[in-house]
């Protein structure tokens, strides 16, 4: 989904350097300490993860880290509330099944 | 409303709904009495889960085993609700030689009883479970001890019982026993009062008070203890895990959460607000005590934490009791934070004793009348 | 342990007026918040607020949240943010996630002004990446700059999916439709008015049956209701949508205080969970207090007279403040608070059927289903007169606690007196200089200026414009209606946007006399009509 | 006695809706007719609720569908949504890891 580039009342979104991160190992660009969330929507990721038991996909839902919706594996880590981990360079962020990046994990 | 039956039982914990599913088998009527709002809301699913014998002392064995034996293999199939037991053995932990020196008298303890364990080393232990620190030399290991969900088992056992027909109400502490010509014949609660031929009151720590009325004291104390809950992790293991010195306890459960209790060391003198609140150490305390055995568990998640209180008994193992001097008054409590497991054992015989007077296990080691002064 | 004379649990409007309230008192103030910028909610309210100057109106939630910052950091409140509040315990003990370890604190008072959380209502597909919460969208664009989606539906016609539709459009969103299952508008009318003069349908008596797509939304389907809420078959319709905004109201995020041991009460009408407060926020722990949503979910203008009574309290509890003095500005605050709770949408109207106003004028039922208010009610307000030359027409017909209109025109040209909730009226004595500052500072953007002698057979209507790109001037495009639609040719004659406008630009356009009560809205006309920029 | 404690009073037979395999719990996957059947089961307060099937106890903790569980159950039940106690709040508020919670400041 788009950035807004210009907004009629806020202006130029005020944005930190850009880095680079990889989702499910493809390269994407987003900016430092935004939420890894953001930058995914910026880049037109809606997926984060399927479910354990009915396989589901699911995205972001509340993107203030309470509905824990949106977690991904990040460095490995499952569990990772994207909407509130800020984004840092190199992150390595895959889509979840179940509780892990392994998609035999869904049961 | 009806408000009398054969068997009344005080306390909707795993104790009173074991009982009361075991005497409705029998075709006998049963009221339960619970003070709180909600089915099992003490200690029966507010602990860790453990299914285990060894540790324990050799008083408990014979119930304990007969239980694992012959009745917890079935009781998802019985109560028609998944109990998640499951039996692939008890590693109790150990770190330094004092430890090992613990864990070699427990484990003497209990295969003089008979028990199947035995110490094995740090290696052994890492075979059966891999993500172990290597700081752990030692454990003992128990092959037939294991762990099941609390929750579902101690509400699989509500469930079953009040569709054999037991009547449960909620919300409903009791005020008073009373005898009538020289038998306890009447409950009397804030709403009504009623009236059964035997009173079996299993209400954990607050049977103290209860069987007060009637003259009869149980020496326990309320000990407020703490357990936390992890997301649901990738599957790990499957075995129960306890430490010499009893920093953590817990397991891995089917939904891939882990589920550890813990110690501080200021549970005899935890103060409460009346809400069993958590501790603002407990949590912390507990997950240093995982970490220090198990560091590939630092990443995981806890998301709950809760406290509730044991009933500790003078001599740590409870009183299964029917207590002559008072007709018709029968006791199950002081299980003393390890009464899980050994419950549905205890709720069968206890039962039996209220049905038929005798039991299938001997039970005479748990008298309400055995304790005594030390000279 | 760590102590202080007040721990507040929320850097949003209510938190931060306590701590500034108690800090002016001389407590030692830290106020812990989990997110990673302070102001709350106020840093996703892009609109201008209602109320009096008192309350900050016409003053934009961000501006207002940039103000208690800098208010709080000159009183010496500590705001600590990307703070977790994970437990609070006996004794007035909290921990405290910081940074990757866990603190202990203690307060000898704590104010817990944790707000709120969105409610959600399912339907088939309610799970799919794309159903998002009206906060994440607020959040997403607001906060981090990104579209929440291209094509959206609204469901929820309160302020919040009112508010939220326009800010979508803002960022240049398309808003294809607001859904709610209630017969009538939950929101301000106003809000309305502005989503449905940029086109967009309102459907009440509606609900999504369910949203369509195999990994993400692609579509949505909405059905109408009966009585009882349930869909009546055959009443389907269809949108081709990539995202659906959930905007149901909001439950009071109280589990701090239930955690804690504080007496706690189902309150439906205050939106779920709530501690049990005095008039002043205290809980049934004495020193403990609740401020804004999470003790009633009210609008952000109460919350932060909350927060301030609740500092007060604090502060008298700790014998920071004297009893005459707690009393004296707690008469003040309560008398302001009291001025907020008036009118139509006042928390003790809710679920009323309110078919007048105060002043006896029927309300505009089309508004309430429609959106807008149809030409045919539009004549019953008294902001909306006829007059030789330019003059301002108020199209405000619901009775909400809201003046700034009456202050910002110099020349006395219109009228709310002293009951804050009364509807403007214009003042014939006086005459229009055509300034345009009321204009600018209706929260509700529901005043236009209207001179119908312009020129021979033309009139020119000034409305408020707060979309991009900005139409230039001569530019030709068509007027829409107050409900939307094409009404007639349009060119924009003068476009105005000076500092004291804050950012609402005021375009005047040149339509045919007889639009001159119809045309509301401008819509240019190249580049496929790209009415949103 | 309130309608909630006496777990003997007649709510009427398990009757299957059409929208019964609709997910409510999130985080755990829990639907509508889970819920409505453990009602059904004897399962009449929230609390129980949650510990029989587990909605309300995955990583958001009930955030989401805490509402929506009770609006369930207190239909299910016949009563009004205040006669029936919504669940605990436990500690942590949010999803803390064991290495963050061991690592303790400020206590001495």
């Amino acid at each position: 989904m788009e950035r807004i580039r210009e907004h009629p009342i806020l202006g130029e979104p005020e944005k930190g350097k850009t880095v680079k991160f990889t989702f499910d190992g493809k390269e994407i660009e987003g900016y430092e300490g935004e939420p890894i969330a953001v930058a995914l929507k910026a880049a037109g990721v809606m997926v984060h993860r399927y479910t354990k038991k009915e396989h589901k996909p699911r995205g972001i839902f509340c993107a203030i880290g309470r509905c824990t919706d949106c977690v991904m594996v990040v460095d490995g880590k499952p569990n990772i509330r994207t909407c509130v981990t800020p984004l840092a360079e190199g992150m390595k962020v895959q889509t979840q099944y179940a509780v892990s990046a392994k998609e035999d994990h869904v049961s | 409303m009806q408000n009398t039956a054969q068997v009344i039982i005080i306390g909707g914990g795993i104790i009173g709904c074991a009982t009361a599913y075991y005497l409705a088998k029998k075709a006998i009527s049963v009221i339960v009495l619970e003070g709180s709002d909600h089915i099992g809301n003490g200690g029966s699913s507010r602990n860790g889960g453990g299914v285990r014998q060894s540790g324990r002392d050799p008083r408990e064995l014979p119930m304990v085993t007969w239980g694992i034996k012959n009745l917890w293999p079935y009781l998802t199939e019985e109560l028609g609700v998944d109990v998640e037991y499951t039996q692939k053995g008890n590693l109790r932990l150990g770190k330094t030689p004092n430890h090992l020196n613990i864990l070699q008298r427990l484990t003497d303890r209990s295969a003089a009883c008979g028990l199947d364990v035995k110490m094995i080393d740090g290696d052994e232990v890492r075979q059966i479970n891999p993500y172990l620190s290597k700081e752990v030399i030692g454990a003992s290991w128990c092959p037939t001890d294991g762990h099941a969900n609390p929750l579902t088992a101690t509400l699989g056992f509500y469930k079953k019982a009040r569709e054999l027909g037991v009547r449960f109400i909620t919300g409903e502490p009791v005020i008073e026993l009373k005898k009538v010509k020289g038998k306890l014949r009447k409950i009397i609660t804030s709403h009504y009062t009623y009236e059964g031929e035997q009173v079996l009151v299993a209400a954990g720590y607050e049977s103290r008070a209860i069987t007060a009325a009637v003259g009869i004291d149980i020496p326990m104390q309320a000990v407020k203890m703490e357990c936390l809950v992890t997301e649901a992790e990738p599957y790990m293991f499957e075995q129960m895990l306890g430490t010499a010195e009893a920093d953590f306890y817990g397991h891995q459960s089917k939904h891939g959460s882990f589920v550890f209790g813990g110690s501080t060391g200021l549970e005899t003198y935890n103060k409460d607000n009346g809400k069993q609140i958590s501790t603002s150490l407990g949590a912390s305390c507990t997950c240093r005590g995982i970490i220090g055995y198990f560091p590939a568990l630092s990443d995981a998640k806890i998301v709950r934490a809760w406290a509730g209180y044991i009933d500790e008994c003078a001599d740590k193992i409870p009183v299964i009791s029917q207590v002559e001097e008072v007709p018709g008054l029968y006791v199950a409590c002081g299980f003393t934070g390890h009464g899980f497991g050994i419950a549905p054992g205890a709720a069968y015989n206890i039962a039996e004793i209220i049905s038929e007077g005798t039991p299938t296990v001997d039970m005479r080691a748990f008298r309400y009348d055995r304790f005594q002064a030390k000279i | 342990m760590k102590r202080y004379d007040l721990i507040v649990v929320g850097a949003g409007p209510s938190g931060l007026s306590a701590a500034i309230e108690a800090a002016r008192q001389g407590l030692s103030v830290i106020v812990f918040d989990e997110n990673e910028k302070p102001g709350g909610q106020l840093f996703k309210q892009i609109h201008k607020f209602f109320g009096s100057k008192e309350h900050k109106a016409k003053i934009r939630g961000y501006q207002i949240g940039r103000e208690l910052l800098a208010e709080a950091d000159k009183v010496g409140v500590q705001v600590k943010l990307n703070t977790t509040v994970i437990g609070m315990y006996q004794d007035k003990e909290i921990t405290v996630c910081i940074e990757e370890n866990v603190r202990h604190y203690k307060g000898d008072s704590i104010i817990i002004a944790t707000g709120a959380a969105e409610n959600m209502v399912t339907f088939e597909g309610w799970t799919l990446p794309g159903v998002i919460g009206a906060g994440a969208a607020q959040t997403l664009m607001n906060l981090h700059g990104v579209k929440p989606g291209a094509k959206i539906l609204m469901l929820g016609s309160g302020n919040v999916g009112l508010v939220v539709s326009f800010q979508l459009m803002q960022c240049g969103c398309e808003v294809v439709a607001l859904v709610d299952a209630a017969p009538t508008i939950g929101g301000y009318g106003v809000h309305a008015a502005k989503v449905a003069r940029c086109g967009v349908p309102f459907y009440l008596s509606h609900t999504i049956t369910k949203a369509e797509g195999k990994d993400h939304v692609t579509g949505v389907v909405i059905s109408e209701v009966d009585n009882n809420f349930q869909p009546i078959p055959g009443t389907e319709k269809h949108f081709d949508v990539d995202t659906i905004c959930v905007a149901v109201g909001l439950s009071p995020m109280s589990q701090l205080l239930k955690m804690a041991g504080c007496k706690m009460e189902d309150h439906p009408r205050r939106g779920g969970e709530v501690p049990v407060v005095d008039a002043y926020g205290e809980t049934s722990i004495s020193g403990v207090f609740a401020a804004g949503d999470v003790s009633g979910i009210e609008e952000a203008s109460s919350a932060m007279i909350e927060g301030r009574m609740a500092g007060v309290c604090a502060a008298t509890y700790l014998g920071f403040c004297e009893k005459e003095e707690k009393e004296e500005i707690l008469s003040g605050l309560s008398k302001d608070l009291d001025s907020l709770r008036q009118g139509m949408f006042a928390p003790k109207n809710r679920g009323k059927n309110i078919d007048k106003t105060e002043e006896g004028i029927a309300v505009s039922d089309n508004l309430l289903q429609k959106g807008y208010i149809a030409d045919d009610e539009i004549e019953r307000y008294p902001g909306v007169t006829d007059k030789k030359g330019i003059h301002p027409v108020i199209e405000c017909s619901q009775n909400i606690p809201c003046n700034p209109c009456q202050d910002a025109c110099s020349r006395k040209c219109i009228k709310i007196g002293k009951k804050m909730t009364s509807l403007p009226s214009i003042n014939d004595e006086a005459e229009c200089s055509g300034c345009g500052m009321c204009v600018a500072s209706c929260s509700g953007q529901a005043i236009f200026l209207v001179k119908e002698d312009d020129e021979e057979g033309y009139a020119t209507v000034t409305l408020p414009y707060e979309f991009l790109p900005l139409p230039q001037k001569g530019e030709k495009g068509v007027a829409l209606s107050r409900s939307g639609k094409k009404c007639c040719e349009a060119e924009i004659v003068e476009i105005r946007n000076v500092p004291a406008f804050d950012h609402t630009s005021l375009l005047t356009m040149k339509v045919p006399i007889d639009m001159v009560k119809t045309a509301r809205f401008f819509q240019a006309s190249q580049k496929g009509g790209d009415r949103y920029g | 006695m309130d309608k909630v404690n006496d777990r003997f009073r007649d709510i009427g037979a398990f009757t299957p809706l059409a929208d019964d395999d609709m997910l409510i719990c999130r985080c755990e996957e829990i639907t509508k007719g889970e819920i409505r059947k453990a009602v059904h089961e004897g399962m009449y307060t929230m609390t129980e609720i949650r510990r029989y099937l587990r909605c309300g106890m995955g990583l958001c903790q009930g955030q989401t569908c805490a509402k929506l569980v009770k609006g369930i159950v207190v239909r299910e039940l016949g009563v009004l949504p205040t006669e029936l106690e919504p669940a605990t709040s436990r500690v942590p508020m949010r999803p803390v890891e064991m290495r963050v919670l061991a690592k303790e400041e400020g206590r001495c």
